[in-house]
């Protein structure tokens, strides 16, 4: 069943148990960002150091798909650098325009690979890039400091 | 329960004989979003095509006269419809641009020392275009508000709708909590300071009996797409002397009575609102789609969904952990539902539901204030038409348990 | 004479099964006005409604799924007809809103100081938004007169396009004329000032290859029923970059980021600019529309309509007592002829015609300014397309003649 | 054939022998009325005289439905009271509305019944009031003076 495809266990686990949730207080970029067609919204708090990410908490509502998509991002992302970073990102997204037809690289992708189900619901994808997308944004903003 | 006979009716719509995700029935909740079509109206399009295609006003040729003879049918159709005359009706996209149209066709006419008043359960398509028109004319926007109920809170109205208020904004039937707003007090208080009334009819045109002359309003809108018309065609009524007075808002063809390089002067009402060569095709299938519903009967129709609204409220009612967002009692209410179900995000229900071919929306619908009002992030709306029964209704009871069996407990 | 078989495209067309006035073949030279539609146009909609219909972008059950996916390939297949991108596809309703949408949008863009160019030969839709911009901003409409032979007369282009220039908006092909405009030397021109261009390329979209990157234009407008495509839809495409730094136009659902009461943000280009549930069986049916064009062949088709065009001009030079408004040489000119004919008044030319089957437009063709400029008061206009063949030529001078009989000599 | 019965031979007498075309220099009111869909205009001067139509004078450019119709338009007011003349403009208006199912009385409309084969081409109906049109218009200002 493609529901189940979506819904993996680790999703849920990862909606039920947030990881990096809360907001920190210290950071050096904060971003809002939102899915205008649900109302979905994550604010995303990230600190780097030295081109490596030290902190990341985030804060929002969403369905499963967005808050499990984003507590998997902030496991995968934490103290990586942002280079490195950017090659899970990159290799994300591309699972995530897939259209079903690929599974990701478990390497990469670790836990983030539960989400390639989401590549076959075209309405989903915009909720699990929410966190990706904000990162993104928050990483371009901080090096800019 | 109806005196409708909906699986007959049933019947006349294509698309209810294909199938959702692995072959399950399809349960179209949501009308509200867009209503589906009947085959006469599929065909009054195609006839066209077929037929009788051709620049309608803009011929002496016979395909040119049958055009227009066609679109302007429609239009009787439409006037018949709603009580207006023929020349009231102006033909439009959507029901956004009709509303549109008023708001920038308003903008020479509002000043800054104006009010506009809406509501905070309107559609975004009845609020940005007045907030806009604010702040192109330094006017200023007010509004009722939105009781716990759902229902607009009327105390203020006094004080809302004021000497200085030009124009009043509303909508019929919020698509959201399927509340029907009391235009009595309103249209009376509005007029008695000279503002007009402009009621956004996309809930209620499609849904019950709706005489202009009768409410008493000024101008009017709704879209044909979800009135089982095609996409691509909106009404705006508007009383003639007020359309006579308004300056027109797209400018091009057949819209003009004389130009030159440096200016040019208009047709009278509704052509002057009507630039370039028209969405025939679409006309034409707007006029054989509310052909369509008064053969039905708009009050058969209205009742049918009261009853079977009144039946999804019970159901519902009866899920532990849901909360209907709206009110609960049909008086002044039609059959679109909202709600919120614990833990369980609308997505993900309405996830839910999509594999059991249960088709509703979820998100904030286009009213994102009153979502907002109301404490919720989103919620999951589902919206009832006459080719529902209650073996839809009991189909969505059944999907909702079923998803709090699939995510844990809400 | 020609690469394309006519009579098999004629029979992909359904309204050419049908016979006018008393069982006259349709002879039908008014595309310019509006193109008719092949059965898999017709049969796109159809489709959409029968299958797919919901509302695009608002919903995540399956039909809802279907119906975006259906409007964004349309959009794909739109980017790449003219060679753009898919997110600088703006659907509309018509070229009319296309070119509304530009002028209104640019309204906080240009000042007093600020001039718009022009040409005489534009159509009223690429006219009076210019003039009404003109007249909010307090900007200067200049405009490109037309010469005797129907050519734009580009003498004065550095006078006309200054350093104070910010939008040059100008017809590809003139509907009137089917003078082809030489846009290189205007669009440099324009560029080396910093103005966009902005092309109403309704007659030539349908009718030529187009490229909007090797044209080097900035805006470009068309629609679609003048190009195969059913009625009610229309495209604006426009540089990414321009379209990201245009206000909206239309405001209300699906064009926001984020709404409160009293303000809201904007989603990004396209969606920006398509406010409200889209007129998406339309896109739909524009997408089968360009798929027919590109299977037959823009190449093939214009090179068909020019060939066609000279033996029209041709032929009716052949005939005492008419003149030919516009240019004689196919050189940079497509498939429309307009004439006049003696003291046989066009609409009675006409009417006769039209009783032979032959359907022509009469009139000022929307382009008042430039009729009263060649010193007529109305003129006579076949327009020819892809289904057209020499045997509708030959009847249309027979028709001529046949009219000159009937009404005395002219 | 319809066409025969749109184009009457009185119609083209007319439209080549057009009646008080040629405007007088004297008038009480003068009009300028357009057909917007194909450019056709008139001109039109009228001069009441104690409730009469004293004298009446027209140019412009059209069709011979146009120019046929203001011309025996012409023929038929000159001379007559404003009452008079309002019962023969509301039964030739109801004529041209009459979708061909009308031809019209003869003793009101005289050669203006050549006309009712207009009313069965709805693009023209325009070209045969242009005229009528002009006239009311003139009346209402000649008479508000
Ligand atoms: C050159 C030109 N521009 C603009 C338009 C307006 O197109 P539409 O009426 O489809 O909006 C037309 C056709 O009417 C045209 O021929
Ligand atoms: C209450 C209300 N107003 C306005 C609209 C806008 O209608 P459309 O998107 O068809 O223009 C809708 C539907 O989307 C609606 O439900």
């Amino acid at each position: 069943m493609e529901l189940d495809a979506l819904y993996q266990e680790v999703i849920l686990d990862h909606y039920k148990h947030p990881q990096h949730k809360g907001l920190l207080s210290t950071y050096d970029a904060q971003v809002h960002h939102v899915n205008p067609s649900c109302g979905d919204e994550i604010t995303l708090n990230l600190t780097l150091d030295n081109g490596s990410i030290s902190a990341l908490s985030w804060d929002g509502v969403g369905c499963s798909i967005s808050q499990a998509s984003v507590s998997i991002m902030s496991d995968l992302v934490i103290g990586k650098n942002v280079a490195d970073a950017r090659v899970i990102l990159d290799s994300f997204v591309e699972l995530m325009q897939s259209k079903g037809l690929k599974t990701g690289n478990a390497e990469i992708l670790e836990d983030a690979v539960s989400l390639a189900g989401v590549s076959k619901f075209p309405a989903r994808i915009k909720c699990a890039l929410l966190g990706w997308m904000a990162y993104k944004d928050a990483v371009l903003s901080a090096s800019n400091k | 329960m109806s005196e409708l006979d909906v699986a007959k009716l049933r019947k006349d719509f294509p698309i209810f004989t294909r199938t959702i995700r692995d072959g399950k029935k399809l349960v179209y909740l949501d009308s509200g979003a867009t209503s589906q079509k009947p085959q006469s109206v599929i065909d009054a399009e195609v006839n066209f095509y077929s037929k009788n295609n051709a620049a309608a006003h803009r011929g002496a040729h016979q395909l040119a006269e049958e055009a227009t003879e066609a679109m302007e049918s429609s239009r009787q159709i439409v006037a018949d419809f709603l009580g207006g005359e023929v020349d009231e009706i102006v033909f439009t996209k959507s029901a956004t641009e009709s509303l549109n149209l008023l708001a920038y066709s308003y903008t020479s006419l509002i000043t800054k020392n104006d009010s506009i008043v809406v509501t905070e359960m309107e559609h975004h398509a009845n609020l940005i275009p007045w907030q806009q028109l604010a702040e192109r004319t330094g006017a200023t926007l007010k509004w009722f508000e939105v009781d716990q109920e759902g229902r607009l809170d009327l105390s203020a109205i006094d004080n809302l709708i004021t000497e200085d208020t030009k124009i009043v904004a509303i909508t019929h039937q919020s698509n959201v909590l399927g509340t029907i707003n009391p235009l009595e007090a309103i249209v009376a208080r509005a007029h008695e300071v000279g503002a007009v009334v402009i009621l956004d009819a996309c809930q209620s045109v499609p849904h019950m009996p709706i005489n202009v002359a009768e409410l008493n309003i000024d101008f009017l809108a709704f879209s044909g797409h979800k009135a089982v018309g095609p996409t691509g065609v909106g009404v705006l009524w508007g009383r003639s002397e007020l359309l006579e007075m308004l300056p027109p808002f797209l400018f091009g063809g057949s819209m003009i009575e004389t130009v030159t390089m440096t200016s040019a002067t208009w047709a009278p009402a509704p052509r002057k609102f009507e630039a370039g060569v028209p969405n025939m095709a679409q006309i034409v299938g707007l006029g054989a789609a509310l052909n369509y519903l008064s053969q039905i009967g708009m009050e058969k129709i209205y009742l049918h969904e009261v009853k079977l609204g009144a039946y999804l409220i019970e159901r519902l009612s009866s899920i532990d952990g849901l909360r209907i967002v709206g009110p609960r009692l049909m008086e002044s209410r039609g059959g679109t539902v909202s709600f919120t179900f614990g833990d369980i995000h609308p997505h993900d229900l309405g996830q839910y539901l999509d594999a059991q071919g249960i088709a509703v929306r979820t998100g904030h619908h286009c009213a994102w204030p009153l979502t907002r009002k109301l404490g919720v992030p989103a919620t999951t709306r589902a919206s009832l038409y006459f080719y529902n029964d209650e073996s839809d209704v009991d189909a969505l009871i059944e999907g909702i348990i079923g998803a709090k069996k699939y995510f844990g407990a809400p």
